[in-house]
Formats: C-alpha cells, structure tokens, sequence
C-alpha cells in the first residue's frame, strides 16, 4: 500500500487519539470543577475546548485531504469516514464539558446542595469510562469494549433519570433551591448527552469493524 | 620460398622471368590459350598469365585500350579497329593458331538431309529468305516447318558464317533462334526434330551422339567436317582460322616475349587437345619467323 | 461460496436461469502444464456489467478469453470444466467456435479498428455471417448505439484510422454491437486511452447495459467500482470473491479482498 | 451447434470448408517451392558430386576436367567479398545513420531517399558499364580485385542502405531518449545505442547484399574479371576471376565434364553462401540473444 | 491564472546551495561530432554521384545514337536487327521480351509467393517457419547462371511434355526461373509485413465469428498490403533487371510475339550480347547497347517512382 | 462526468431533500403536540422519527458508495462530506423532535401552564424557519441565507435564556409547577438544540461553497 | 502574476531563488505554426514534487520536455521565454544542451532501458561524462536509491531487459539517478505499469524528494494527488492555475479547474 496514504492515516488516528485525550481531560476537569468548586479548573476546560476546536478543524481537512488525494476504499474509507464523525462527536463532547464548566461556575457562585450519590460519583465515572473506553475501541478495533460502552449508557441514562425525580424533589421541597437544582440537572443531562456520544463511538467501530449500522437497531 | 628454390636451382631463363602476360577476348579461342597457359606455367612458374572471355569485340575493345596484351580472336580485326589502332598508335600483329569448323547440323532423328549446297544454306539464312519450311529447300523433303538455330549476332562464328554463305558479315535472316553459348545450341537441336542450326567444330565433336552433322558442297562435292578436311582445306568454306592478336609493344617484355613464342610451339597440339583443328607447320613457322622479326 | 446465502437450492436454480446468461462450473484453464485458472465458479447475469479484477498474471485475461473461445488461438491453452451458455457446454465436441464469437462478442484492450474505412469495420463481420438486411441502416444503429454516430455521420467512408483513440474504441465497440451478441467481453478496453475518453466509455457501457450482458476485465479498480455490478476478484488463478461491487469496495467479505482493494499488497 | 437455423449453419460450413481449403493451398505451395529448391538442388548435385573432392577445391583451372579446380575462384570470391563488405557495410550503413540520424526531413534527404530506392532497381549489367567506365577506365584501377568490388560494392548498396535504415527505423525512440537525457551527444547515442540495437536487421541486409554479390555474373564479367587465373590474388590490385564467371566458363565448354565440373562448382560456390548466411545469422542470433 | 500559495514556507529546511553550480554554458565546438557528421553526409553522396554517373554515361552515347537513328524508328520501330545487314533499330521487340518476362514471372512469383507469406505468417508454427525461411532465402542467394541452366536443362524439358510445340528457348520458362528466383523475395518480406500485422487485429476479426480464411484475406492481407506491395514491385524491379537466366532461358531472338513458347529478347539480354560479344566499339551497333540501357534505367525510374507513390498513398490510408 | 456518478450525486441531492422534509414535518408536529396537546401529533412524531432513522442509515450507506465507487474530489467530495453530516444533523434534530413530542406527551397529563409568549410563538416559528432556510441554503447553495439562518440563532439563544429564567421563576413561585416547568425548559432547550443543528448545516453550506470552515469562527 | 501577494520584490526575489530550482517566466512552445504552450509561468520548488496534470494534448509533455531541452530533437519545435535554471536561461544562445540534458534528468512515459547489462545501463551515461571514480560503488548507490538493489544486486550483469516493467522504469529512474540531476523530470513514469509496480514507484517518488526536485506529467489525476506536493492544471496550452495539491483537489480557486478535476469536462 501507498507508504503516503499509510502515513497519513497514522497521523489520523494519533490527531484523533490527541484530541480524545484532550476531551477526556475536558471532561474530568469538568466534573472537578462541579465537584471542587475551583475555578481553576474551569479555566482549564475553556482552554481545552478552544484547542479542541481548533483540533477539530484540523481533523476534518485532513480527512477531506485524504479522501481527495487518496481515495480510499473498503476499510480505509470506513475508518476515514468514521474519524469524520467521531471528530464530530469528539468536539461536542467538548462542547458538553464547556458547558458543564460553565454551569459548574454559575453553581460556585451558590449554596452547594446535597444530591443523589449517584450522580456525584457513578455517573461521572460512568461517563468517563465510557468516553475512555470508546476510544480505546476506536484505536484497538475492539468490538466487544464498544460493545460494553454501549451496555453502560442504560445505566447512565437511568441514574439521569433519577437525577430528574431528584431535581424536582429539591426544587418542590425547597423553591429558593430551583436555580440550582435545575442546573445540576442540566449537568446530568450533559454527562448523559457524553455518553450518548460515546455510544455513538463506540456504534461506529462496529460499523467499522464489522461494517453493519447498529446505532437504530434498538 | 619453393618457387625461390626452384629458380635458384636454375634453371633455363624462362623459370626466372616475372611479370603479368594478360590475354582476352574470344570464347572460341579460350580453350586454346588457357590451354597454353596452364603448360606455360610449368615453364614460367613466377610469371602470371590470365586469360579473359569476353569475346572478340570486347576483346579488341581492351586491346585497344591497350589494357592486355594480347587478344583472342575469332575473327580478322575490323576496318572501325583498325582505324582506332592507328589512331591510338597501337601497332599489331595477328597470329592464326588454329582452325575451327563450323559445323551444319540437324536433329538425329532427321533422315532425309543428305547433304546441303553452300546455295542452299544462302537460301535458307539470307536476310528477307522466305524458307520456312524443309520442303521449300528441296520440295521432296516433308512439308515440315523448319527451324534455324545459330550463335548470337554479336560472335564471331556467326560474322564468318553470314560473310562465306551470305557474303556479307552479318548479313542474315533475324527469325532464327540465336544463343551466344553453344551449348545452348546443341540442347536446342537435338531437342528439336526439325530443327537445323550451326555451330562451332568442337561442340560438334562433343555431341556427336546428340546430333546429325551435315556435309557441305561447296562445288567439290559434300564434305564432312573432320580433322582431315578442315586441316587439308577440302571442308570448304565453312572452315576458318582463329588467331591471336599481339599488340608488338608487349614483346619488349620478356615475359610476353617467351609466352608468345611458347604459344606457337605448342599450339598446334593443345589445339586439337581442345577439339580444334592444328594449322599445317609451316603457318606456325611463318609466324615465328615474324615474330622473331620484331 | 454461495451467491444467494439466503435462499434454498431449488430457488437459486430457479433465479439462475431467468437471470444468469452465462455459468462458469469449475472451470479450469492450462497453458501446458501450468495451471491458470484454478477451479472458477459464477454466474454472468443477464443485463449486468461484472468487473474481473486481480493483480497481473492472475488470469483475467485467460478466464475472459475462454469465454468466447478466444484461447482456441493460443498454443497450448486448455479449458477444462464447464461454461454454459444457452444450455450448451461451449467447450463440447458439437460446438462451433465461429458460432460461439458470433454470439458472445469482444473488444480489447488496445482499439483495434480494420485498416478500412468506418463503414466496412460495422458491416463486415454481419456481412460474412450472412447478413442480408440494409448494412446503411445496420451501420447507423450500432454507431448510435456506441454513441459514435454524430461524431462520424459524415465521413463514414474515411479510414477508421483516422479515429482518436477513444474514437476507434468506441467503433469496435460499436462493431461489436452490429453482430447483436448476446454478451459483450471487454478485455481492459480503457487502458490505452486518455482520462476523457475513458469516461466516454464508461458512460457508454453504462447505457449499453440495459441490452446487452457485458464482463469487463480491468486492472483498474476505480473503473470496476464505477461501473459494474458485480465484481469478481481473482488471485494467482482462484476466484477469490464474487460479490455486488459496492460490498466490494466498501465491505468486502474476503481479507484478501479487502488488501487488494485498500492497495495493501504486494 | 444447434444455437442457429439450418440455413444458417449450412452457411457456416460453406465458410469452414472454404477456410480450410484455402490453408491447405497455401501450405501446399510453400512445399512446392521448397521441393522446387530439392529438385534444383538434387540436379546440381548428381551431377556435380562425383567431382568434388580435395583437388577439386585445391587446383587451379585447367584444360583436363580431372585436373581442374576452383581454387583461384574460390579464392578470388572470397578476396571479393571481404573487399565488397569491407567497403559497402560502412559506406552503406553510414548512409541510412546520415538519413535516419543526422539529416534533417528536409529536400535533400528526400532526394537521396528516392535516389536510393531507384538504384535498388538499377539492373546489374548497367553497374558493370558504370564500373568499367569509372573504376577499370576514369580512375585506372585495371581489371583489379578493387574495381571489382568497388562495382559490385555500389551495385548492393541500395540493398544495405535500405535495410540498414528499416533496422535503425524500428530502433525505439525511447532508446534514443533516453540516451539524450543522459547528456550524450548525438554520435555517442547513434554509436553505443542505435547502431548495435539496429544490428541484427542491418546483418539481415548484408546477408541479402552479399548473397547477391556472391551470384553475380555480368558486372564482373563487364569490368573484366578473368577466367584463367593460375595464380592467387596477393592484394586488391591484382587480377582475379570469380566462382559464377568459373561455372560460366565450364558450363559453356563443348565437353560434358566440364558441365559436370560447373555443377561442382556450384555447389561449392553454395557452400560459400551457406557458410556466410550461417556466420552472419551466428552473429545476428548472438547480438539479439545479448540484448534480450 | 489562478492564485498560488504556498504554506509550507515557514519550518522547511531549506537544502544546501547546489554543488557549486557548474555553469551550463558550452564549452567549445564539438570537432569531432562534426568531422563524423561530414563523413556520413559524404556517404551518402554516394548513391547521387552514382546515379549522376549512370546517367551521364548512359545518355553521352545515347545521344550519339540519335545522331544516327531517329528517335522515332528507335522507340515505334518493331524490328530489332541492329547487328544484322541491314539494320534496323526497332526496339520494341525487346521491350515487349522485358515485358512478358517480367509479367510472366510476376504471375509466378507473385501468388504464389503470397501464398507461401500467408502458410508461413498465418498457419506455420514459429518452428516450421524459421526452416522454411531460410530454405526459401538460399534461392534467393543462388547464382543466377545456375538458374538459367536449370531452364534450359529441367523447366523446359518438363514443359515440352505438356506443350510439345514449345520451343528450346522460350520466354515462359525464361518467366518462370525468374518467378522462382524472385519468388523468396516476395514470400519473405510479405511474410514480414503480414507478420507485422498486429496480432490484435486478428483477434478482432475472429472475435466477429470470422473463419481464419476471412480474417486472412479480408483484414490480414489488406492491413499489410503496403509491405506486401513494396515486396512485388521489389520483386518486379529484379525481374526487369534479371540478365543471365532470360539471357540463357529465353535465347536471344528480338521478337514480338504473343507466345511465351517462342524465343524472346529482352533488353538486358540484348546489354549482355553486346557488351560481351565481337561488336567494335564507336560505331551504331555499339550505341544501340546505352540506347537499349538508357531506356531500361528510365523504365525502371518510373517504375520506382511510380511505386514510391503507390507506397506513400498506401501508407497514408493504412497507418 | 460520468453519468452514474451524477446520477448518484443527484439521488442523494434527493434523499437529503426528502429527509430535510421528513425532519421539518416531525418538528412541526412535535409544536402542535406541544401547543395543541394532542396525542395524534405525538404518534406521528414518532412514526416519522422511525423513517429518519432508517433514511439516515440508508443516506450514510450511500455516501460510502458514491465515495467508495467514484471517489469525489473537490465540489463532488465536499458535497458528499457535506451530506454525511447534515444527515447526521437531520437525524440528531429528529431526535430532538421526538424529545419534544415525548415532553408534550408527558405535558398532557398535567394542567398546562402559562409562560412566555416567546417561547409559544417566536421560538418554534423561528425554529422552523432556521431548518427551512438551512435547508433551502443547502439546496441552492445560497451562502447569504446560510449567514440568515446563523444569524437567527442568536435570537433563539436568547428566548432559550429567558426561558431558563422563566422556569426557575415559576418554579420558585409554585413549586408544584416544577415539573412541569423543568419539562418546557426541556422542550425549548431541545429546540434551542435544533436551531444550533441548523447553524451547523448553515455553515457547512458555507464551508462547501466558500470553501471555508467557520463553526470556530466567533 | 504574483506569486508572493504579501511580501514586497526583493523578499520575492530572495525567496524564489533559495527555494525555486527552476523558474519559467512567459514560456511560450510552438511546433512551426501551431502554439502548443501559451505563456505559462510557475516556479519549480527545490525538494517538492510537482504535478502537471490536464487533458490530452494540452500541452503537458511539451512544456516537460522544454526543461531538458528534449524539444530540440522534435522538428520545428521552438521555445519563446525564460527558463531560468542556475541562472541561466536555458534556451540561451551559450547553453550547451547536453549539459542542460546531464543536470535535469529524465524518466519517460515506456521504461526503456538500453539493451545493455544493469550494471552498464546505469555506468553509460556518468562514463560517458567523464565520471572517474567506482562504477561500482554509484551502479550500487544509483540501485539503493531505487530501491531495486536488493531485487537485481545478484543479476547486474543480465540483460535489462529480462527485467519487469516495473523493474524497468524503476532501473531508468536509477540511470537517471546516476547521473546526480538537480531535476528528475518524468512524463507519465507509470502509465505502462500494473498497479502494483505503479504504487512501488510512487513510493519510491516520495522518498526521493528529500534529496531531487521531480516533476512529473500524469494524466491520471488521483496519481497527481496521491504524490505531488504542487500541481499545475494545463488546458489547450494555457496554464490555468497551479497550485498547492490539496488545494487543487478540495477546494481549487478556478472553476476549469473544479470541473476537470470532477471530471465535468470534454
Ligand atoms: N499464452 C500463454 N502461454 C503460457 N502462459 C500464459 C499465456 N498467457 C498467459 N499465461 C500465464 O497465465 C497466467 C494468467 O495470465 P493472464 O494473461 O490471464 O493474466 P491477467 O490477469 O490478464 O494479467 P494482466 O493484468 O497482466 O493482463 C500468467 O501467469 C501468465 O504468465
Ligand atoms: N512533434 C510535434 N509536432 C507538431 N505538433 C505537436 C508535436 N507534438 C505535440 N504536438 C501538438 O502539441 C500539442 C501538445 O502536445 P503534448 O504532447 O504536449 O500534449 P500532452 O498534454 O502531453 O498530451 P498527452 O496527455 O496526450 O500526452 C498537441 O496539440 C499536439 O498535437
Ligand atoms: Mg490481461
Ligand atoms: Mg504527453
Ligand atoms: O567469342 P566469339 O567472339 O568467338 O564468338
């Protein structure tokens, strides 16, 4: 094969490694700062999300220069095309994190409520994991570890929908607590949308592994 | 190194001489001068003889040229040639060395020529001659049509022959059957039954199993060509001398010199080897006499 | 290998026959003693273009000649199994192999119009197989056919020569089409000519598709991914995949496929 | 094949018998010329055979069949031919570079062209004209080896010059190319390149060229090549004769052994031939086997 | 034209100055390729001092020749006695001679040297072939006295067989040794040029369901019809030019004949005689010899041009 | 061109269309559910969301085709990498369109509350609009209507804000109505989700056109 | 024309001669009459491969040919403009040809190695330069940079031509190589390979440009994109725009471009 295409689709895969890293970093300081209540952390992540978007860029004109300059087919094109939308969902999980930093800062700024355990610490694990794990899929063509993310988003989206029962608890029971309570719940609706976004990852090294749609099979 | 020793060992002048002696000219004549030739060089082994064909004409065109020394010829130098050779200062000398008949001959299947008149001949080959068939020579003879055979307008077999029957040299009917090579003749002949052609003496003697030859009356009854009547002269007039040309300036050479007089010795003998007829001694002797003249 | 992995015995002969013009049964084809083709099984569907790919000496050019019988030329060629065309082996002892190039028509590689002018080169072979119809008209709706007729219309009677090249393809193609033969065999019919003209063939075939049953071999694979249906892949003499050509190229079912196919060979 | 209707496959056979008649004509006619050559060849030699023999090869002309040879002949063809390749192979294969390789398109290699291809069809009497005019006369060089092969050298160079040029004509332009793109000069290119890659058909024309020179009679006669030579030529100024004008001789003697005596000569003058087809087809082989 | 950018201008390492770049220039005049230019050009001078030669020597005498005979007698003049008493300078006759003879041997060499390139370009496998190659070239090589006597001592006998009233020396077997010495001629070069027929054109033919007989004749044969046309009129310049087998086969008997069993003359034949034979050089009957070769040397110019023209036209339609 | 490649080129040209129109349909019904209140404009929702699912997996198979078969390059491959992901953009907003239609399912079983007039009115018809025209952009290449439609998101930014307000205000006023008004927050915040998928087929009209990637750009 | 919008003359000027190994300034090529080259001017980068692509008989193999001054063999061929190479325009009346010819190499479309041994194959063109030092040593480097060494280091005295075609042109590109060009001009190098040979050779292309400046013509587009860093899109003899490669294959500035590239031409 085409030493230069061979090349160019190595520097694909470690961009689109980079950029997970980054997100996942994204993600983590994130979720530090909705835990530790630090601005620092949301400035990390505002910092991140601009290089992730630059990242994303860049990913997606490589992946349009290696399509018109090298025309892949088969496995090739598949892993090309799926870089295409996993960089897509890369950067909105960037967006994710952003936004949950930002919420994070807003609740700085009142009383820290208690909340479900759950959800201060599975659901960021969970989510983490799941956005670790998909790319580690991507990278080793792992079918069954995309597979297990896949399993786990039930898990995510149940304790969001608890997250919801919850919020409306603590705002019924308390009114001056709605702001807050309501912003939690977005934070838990972002992390859900994260591992949405990875189980699309993951669907799509299914797809490109064994070359079959599975994301509507549900 | 051998010839070297061989000199050496001395011997007579001849062995010693070098030098090129260079004859050409006639086909009629060839046999006769390689002949001589190939014995000279047992006597002259460093001296180199060649020995051209290309017939009298082109022969004399060379001699002429003074290009050999000699020439070969089947015929007697023309009035054009000899003007050229005054013209070019060449002085010569002609030398008869042998006869040659020509011979009339027919198919051996012919049985009823018997003999042929000189007039007859004239009849059958002069120029605009109506004879086209064997009776209009003889009219008991069959009324079959007749076909002439003779050697190329351009030799000297065919020259002698139109200017003793004909009286004019070249004179001739054109409708025969002509071929330069007298062999080619003979194959012609004996493959045709009612053919009738002339050719040279020897071809004759060669093919005599192949062939009728005819005699000739010239006035004193029908001859036969043999070696007799040609040497004697009865076989008359189809029987001529050939000769040899010798351009004298050549003869200051002394190979030329010694090869010439060679020629003469031996002629008469290598003649007839060759299926020619030798002249009487005393022409050969004339000729000596004339060359030792020079 | 199955072609129709969902379906029974008794249904995959019933669509065979309707749908398959010809079927190749463990062909196998010698030069000598080396074997080229090793044991090929497929079937040529009615109305479709197939694309035989494989890397060189694979044997594309052999199976595709035996086709039409085009391998009786070369010393020493042998085919062994079974190619049946309307219900005949074409290598049985009753058949006539000028009959068999009749009906199953080829274009090569390289144009290879008659020194004659473009009239003769469409009206001559209809002409010796005994055609006694109009040859104007017959000239004039295979030049359509092979989209060369506006081009030409006008100097019918120059020399084919003449031609470009894509031109002079397009005329064999079109003579090709004047013996109305029920299959068409390309044997890299592109490969001598420039990117244009090209695409002017491969649109070409494109239309000619819905008439006539065309297999194509061709060295390129972007050329089988653009206009074939089906697309069997060949290596060093086996038939390593038959498949729809878009599976080919976006899924193939072989690994080796897949490598050949992405480039990783060699 | 009961793919047609009956008219049309009584058609068809009609074709196949027709195709295979037409095969069995022409192979027919090959053989027959190929026999045609036995016959010629036999008839040479039933009659020549019983002459051939180490004298025959070793004497010099003589007036007693048994004693004659073909030696100064044989010799002298041999001295004429090397001459005749030794002039017209350079001469003529420079012509066809000079056309082929240095002269532009232009009116005067046109005229040279055509030129050329009508000498090709100049009979070989009119070269023995020409020869004796020029060679034996102009520049009285004498009824030499030299004017010999200087006539017979001009009679087949039209024959080397167009071979020679078809040869470097099918010499790929690529080999050139590539040359050039190395920064040859186009003398460097022609010599290492064209030359030995046009050498085999440049041989195929020598071969023909000097196939016929080896036959030729009337030009030599023309010039004035002798036919009694006892003696062997020692260098191109002396005189010589040629094996045709020896069996010419022979063949019109009166005796039958001297017809005889021309078969023999005949089929060594063959043998010659034989034997320089054979080297020059040696040699074709091995420059086409070296550059394959 | 259209914008340009180049990105890549900060980062890349800019490479080392050439190797002290050694100028371009030219150096000096190449003498030796010029003197190797002069001397092939000198070369090829040759062939047109050759061919200024012929014709200077030819038409010197030539124009001797009409001082004495008037061009009139000499090209409509239908008897050729030059040598005879009286003469007569017709040349007719001999041109008639060349001309049977060579159509005669035309008709020969020419089917069935055709045949022979169709056996072996198109049936003979590649082994057959080069036997019988070089077999049908030796014919080519043998010498043409050879071919003469073999007239006169096996054709002609074998044609006495079958016309009886056929003369010893006759044109037809004089045609016929031609034919078969001209016959390799056309057989191998034609076979070179059907053989440079491209084979993708053969297949073409049969992929239409063509008989080998069709594809031979109707796309082979025509596809290399300029090849094997410049193999006949090859074949037609050497049979005008043949000398000694007409001279020895058909005899040498000016005539205007219609039968080829009767003995001819043709113009070489004629050349031959006299410049062999007794005639002495200077006068009229020795002219007649360059009259007879100029005529021939302009006979076979215009054969030449005329092919060279039906060569470059068939090139054009074919290539 | 080749005729097949065009032929392809124009059919997904089509099925994009069809898709845009499907999606359009599903949003619109998913506002008269939640406006309307009836179950009918819910069921349909949900049928339509199954055809998007399957068109969209069928519009991603042939993006592959086209690229695997006839390998695009400059306007062809933009188009197809254009297609690929406003394919994913139309199915992502007929998710959102579902969200909605599930909101106002669950929104039926309670009393209905009043609340901006913005978010009744402006927001679903400014939402529409923006799919309309990002639509009609990508189908005429119309670069100033793309820059229309990125435009308008600020406005739907700002109504989804003042939402957020809204919410927590009538909340805090009636903490019986939490939930209630967490699910309208929900609704708009699905819409305010759509009208960014627009965006993002906005710019993906410019970036193919224009040649430029502007998503990063403010 | 600018080919620095943003920078001022005298950057220009340094620029260009630093990176620029060629420059074409108005070059304008007829053949007698006809013009087949219409004003081009671009720059060839020192170390980069560039790229002519554009439809048949556009004029791409004449404008490569005028760089090694190979249209000199071509009757009536005449080149109008500057090629400025070391600062010298190449069609100066001082130039000495043959030395233009050693310092810009050349690869063509057929391989067409002399019927010469290997080894003489690549010693011919440096010995007959006056190249003195190991015929060994450069026959070996010469292979090595071809990366054919290690296929023919036991054979370099066989004939070349028992090579493959691949083999082949890979050996021409080593003959060029020999001879230490500045610049490797190839015109359609691959167009007579398989696929296989064809990805060796680009391979091989891509690692020469570390050390060669290449400009290769190709009518196959994908093969121009795959390698090239620059490509220059010729159209009936004018340049039409030339440009960095991705670009032309993304996102080219001329429509002509666009639509050639898509293939909407002809
Ligand atoms: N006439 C022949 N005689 C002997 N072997 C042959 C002949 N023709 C082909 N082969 C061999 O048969 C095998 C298949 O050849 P074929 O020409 O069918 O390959 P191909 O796939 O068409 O290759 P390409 O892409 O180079 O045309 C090769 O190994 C080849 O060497
Ligand atoms: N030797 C020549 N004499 C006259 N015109 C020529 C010559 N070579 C090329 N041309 C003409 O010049 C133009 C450009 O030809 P050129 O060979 O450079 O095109 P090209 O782009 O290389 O085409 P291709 O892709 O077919 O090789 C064409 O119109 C061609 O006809
Ligand atoms: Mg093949
Ligand atoms: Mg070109
Ligand atoms: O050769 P002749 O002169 O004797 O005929």
């Amino acid at each position: 094969m085409s030493l230069h295409l061979q090349r160019d689709l190595e520097k694909l895969k470690k961009e689109i490694l980079k950029l997970g890293t980054m997100v996942e970093s994204a993600i983590n300081n994130a979720i530090l700062a909705l835990n530790n209540r630090e601005m620092l952390y949301v400035d990390e992540v505002l910092r991140l999300e601009d290089h992730i978007n630059e990242m994303e860029v860049k990913i997606e004109e490589d992946c349009l220069k290696i399509l018109a300059l090298h025309q892949p087919v088969a496995g090739d094109l598949r892993f090309i095309v799926v870089s295409l939308k996993v960089n897509n969902d890369l950067e909105r999980m960037g967006d994710f994190a952003k936004n949950i930093a930002k919420r994070a800062r807003e609740l700085m700024q009142e009383e820290p409520i208690s909340t479900l355990p759950e959800f201060v610490n599975e659901l960021p694990n969970l989510v983490r994991t799941m956005v670790r794990n998909s790319l580690d899929a991507l990278v080793k063509l792992d079918v069954s570890l995309a597979r297990e993310v896949i399993a786990m988003d039930d898990k995510v989206d149940e304790i969001n929908r608890a997250m919801y029962q919850e919020v409306t608890r603590v705002a019924k029971e308390n009114a001056s607590k709605t702001g807050v309570a309501i912003s939690l719940l977005s934070t838990s609706r972002y992390m859900e949308r994260i591992g949405d976004l990875s189980t699309n990852i993951a669907e799509d090294v299914i797809f490109m592994v064994e070359g079959r749609v599975i994301r509507h099979d549900d | 190194s051998q010839q070297d020793e061989s000199q050496e060992a001395g011997a007579t002048g001849a062995a010693a001489l070098s030098g090129v002696v260079s004859l050409d000219g006639s086909s009629t004549v060839y046999p006769i001068s390689e002949a001589v030739a190939e014995e000279f060089l047992a006597v002259a082994p460093r001296v180199r003889v060649t020995v051209g064909v290309s017939g009298t004409g082109g022969g004399f065109k060379k001699f002429l040229a003074q290009e050999i020394d000699i020439n070969d010829a089947s015929r007697s130098i023309k009035d054009s040639e000899i003007e050229q050779a005054v013209a070019s200062g060449i002085d010569y000398l002609e030398i008869p060395v042998a006869y040659d008949g020509l011979s009339v001959v027919i198919n051996s299947n012919n049985d009823w020529v018997d003999y042929l008149r000189v007039e007859e001949l004239q009849l059958i080959w002069q120029p605009g001659s109506t004879v086209d068939s064997w009776d209009d020579i003889r009219p008991e003879w069959p009324s079959e049509p007749l076909r002439l055979y003779g050697p190329g307008t351009d030799s000297g077999t065919f020259d002698y022959f139109t200017e003793t029957i004909n009286g004019e040299s070249g004179a001739s009917r054109p409708d025969y059957t002509a071929s330069e090579d007298d062999n080619v003749l003979v194959q012609g002949i004996s493959g045709d039954e009612f053919s009738l052609g002339f050719f040279g003496f020897a071809y004759y003697v060669e093919n005599m199993d192949k062939l009728k030859v005819v005699p000739i009356d010239g006035g004193n009854g029908a001859i036969i060509p043999s070696a007799t009547t040609i040497n004697n002269g009865t076989y008359s007039p189809l029987s001529r001398p050939i000769f040899i040309y010798l351009n004298t300036a050549s003869m200051a050479r002394p190979e030329v010199n010694e090869f010439v007089n060679f020629y003469l010795e031996n002629a008469g003998v290598l003649a007839s080897e060759v299926g020619y007829i030798a002249l009487p001694d005393d022409l050969y002797q004339e000729a000596k006499d004339k060359i030792s003249a020079l | 290998m199955s072609q129709f992995p969902d379906s029974t015995l008794a249904e995959q002969n019933l669509q065979m026959s309707k749908k398959s013009v010809l079927e190749l049964r463990n062909v196998n084809i010698f030069y000598s003693d080396n074997q080229a083709v090793n044991d090929v099984s497929f079937n040529i569907r009615r109305n479709k273009i197939t694309a035989i790919i494989g890397p060189s000496g694979c044997g594309k050019s052999t199976l595709l000649r035996s086709l039409n019988r085009m391998n009786d030329f070369v010393d020493g060629a042998r085919v062994e199994g079974e190619l049946i065309f309307s219900n005949e082996n074409l290598y049985g002892k009753e058949v006539d192999p000028v009959e068999v190039r009749r009906r199953i028509g080829m274009v090569f590689q390289k144009p290879n119009p008659f020194p004659k002018s473009i009239y003769n080169n469409i009206s001559w072979g209809p002409l010796i197989n005994g055609y006694n119809g109009s040859t104007d008209e017959l000239v004039e709706r295979s030049l359509k056919q092979a989209a060369l007729w506006e081009e030409v219309k006008d100097r019918l009677h120059e020399s084919a020569l003449n031609l470009s090249g894509g031109q002079q393809q397009r005329l064999c193609i079109a003579r090709a089409l004047a013996m109305e033969p029920e299959v068409l065999l390309m044997d890299e019919p592109c490969s001598a000519l420039d990117p244009i003209s090209t695409a002017r063939i491969e649109d070409l075939l494109f239309e000619l598709k819905s008439s006539y049953t065309i297999v194509i071999v061709t060295h390129n694979m972007q050329q089988a991914a653009r206009i074939s249906d089906y697309t069997a892949f060949m290596e060093m003499g086996d038939l390593i995949e038959f498949n729809v050509t878009k599976k080919i190229f976006t899924r193939p079912a072989m690994k080796r496929t897949e490598e050949y196919v992405t480039g990783r060979f060699g | 094949m009961p793919l047609t209707t009956e008219q049309e496959s009584r058609h068809l056979e009609k074709r196949h018998r027709k195709a295979r008649f037409f095969a069995i004509f022409c192979a027919a006619i090959t053989w027959s010329s190929v026999l045609l050559l036995a016959v010629l060849l036999y008839q040479v030699s039933i009659e020549g055979f019983r002459w051939l023999d180490w004298q025959f090869i070793s004497s010099f002309p003589s007036r007693f069949p048994e004693r004659a040879g073909i030696k100064s002949a044989l010799v002298g063809t041999i001295w004429l031919i090397s001459l005749v390749a030794l002039i017209s192979i350079p001469v003529g294969v420079s012509t066809a570079l000079y056309l082929e390789e240095f002269a532009g398109k232009g009116k005067i290699s046109k005229i040279i062209e055509v030129n050329v291809a009508n000498l090709a069809g100049v009979p070989s009497i009119v070269y023995g004209i020409l020869g004796l005019a020029i060679f034996v006369r102009f520049f009285a060089l004498e009824r030499s080896l030299i004017s010999g092969a200087l006539t017979m050298s001009l009679l087949i160079l039209p024959v080397i010059i167009i071979a020679s040029r078809e040869a470097i004509k099918t010499v790929p332009q690529g080999i050139r190319n590539a040359a050039y793109s190395l920064g040859a000069t186009k003398w460097q290119t022609t010599w290492a390149h064209v030359l030995p890659a046009s050498f085999p058909g440049i041989m195929t024309g020598v071969i023909l060229a000097l196939s016929r020179s080896i036959g030729e009679t009337a030009p030599l006669i023309m010039i004035g090549a002798m036919t009694f030579v006892a003696f062997l030529p020692e260098g191109p100024m002396d005189s010589f004769t040629a094996m045709p004008i020896q069996i010419y001789n022979w063949v019109s003697r009166p005796q039958e052994e001297f017809h005889e005596l021309a078969a023999a000569g005949i089929i060594v003058l063959l043998a010659v031939l034989l034997a320089m087809n054979a080297t020059a087809i040696f040699i074709r082989n091995r420059t086409e086997r070296r550059m394959k | 034209m259209a914008q340009e950018e180049y990105p890549d201008a900060a980062g890349a390492s800019q490479p080392a100055e050439s190797p002290a770049a050694r100028s371009i220039k030219k150096s000096g005049v190449l003498w030796g390729e010029l003197a190797i230019k002069s001397w092939l050009a000198s070369c090829s001078f040759i062939s047109i001092v050759t061919t200024a030669a012929i014709v200077i020597l030819l038409l010197s005498e030539t124009l001797n020749f009409f001082e004495n005979v008037s061009p009139g007698e000499f090209f409509f003049g239908t008897t050729w006695t030059p040598l005879f008493e009286p003469s007569s300078f017709g040349v007719l006759p001999l041109v008639w001679g060349t001309l049977i003879v060579t159509i005669g041997a035309a008709l020969i060499a020419i089917p069935t040297g055709l045949a022979s390139a169709i056996y072996l370009s198109e049936y003979a496998s590649d082994r057959m072939r080069s036997t019988i190659k070089p077999v049908l070239e030796l014919l080519a090589g043998i010498p043409t006295v050879v071919y003469g006597y073999f007239a006169l001592t096996f054709v002609t006998p074998v044609l006495r067989n079958v016309f009886p009233d056929i003369q010893v020396f006759n044109a037809l077997s004089a045609a016929i040794v031609v034919g078969i010495m001209v016959l390799p001629m056309v057989a191998t070069m034609s076979d070179n040029a059907l053989r440079a027929v491209p084979i993708s054109l053969r297949q073409g033919a049969y992929a239409l369901g063509a008989t080998s007989y069709e594809v031979t004749t109707r796309v082979v044969v025509p596809a290399g019809l300029s090849g094997v046309m410049a193999s006949f009129l090859l074949a037609i310049s050497r049979a005008i030019g043949e000398t000694m087998a007409v001279t020895l086969a058909a005899g040498q008997t000016p005539n205007m004949s219609l039968s080829m069993f009767e003995s001819i003359q043709t113009m070489t034949s004629y050349i031959v005689q006299v410049s062999l034979g007794d005639t002495p050089s200077g006068g009229v009957a020795y002219q007649t010899l360059f009259a007879v070769a100029t005529l021939l040397f302009a006979i076979t110019l215009v054969i030449n041009i005329i092919s060279q023209m039906i060569l470059n036209r068939f090139r054009e339609v074919y290539e």
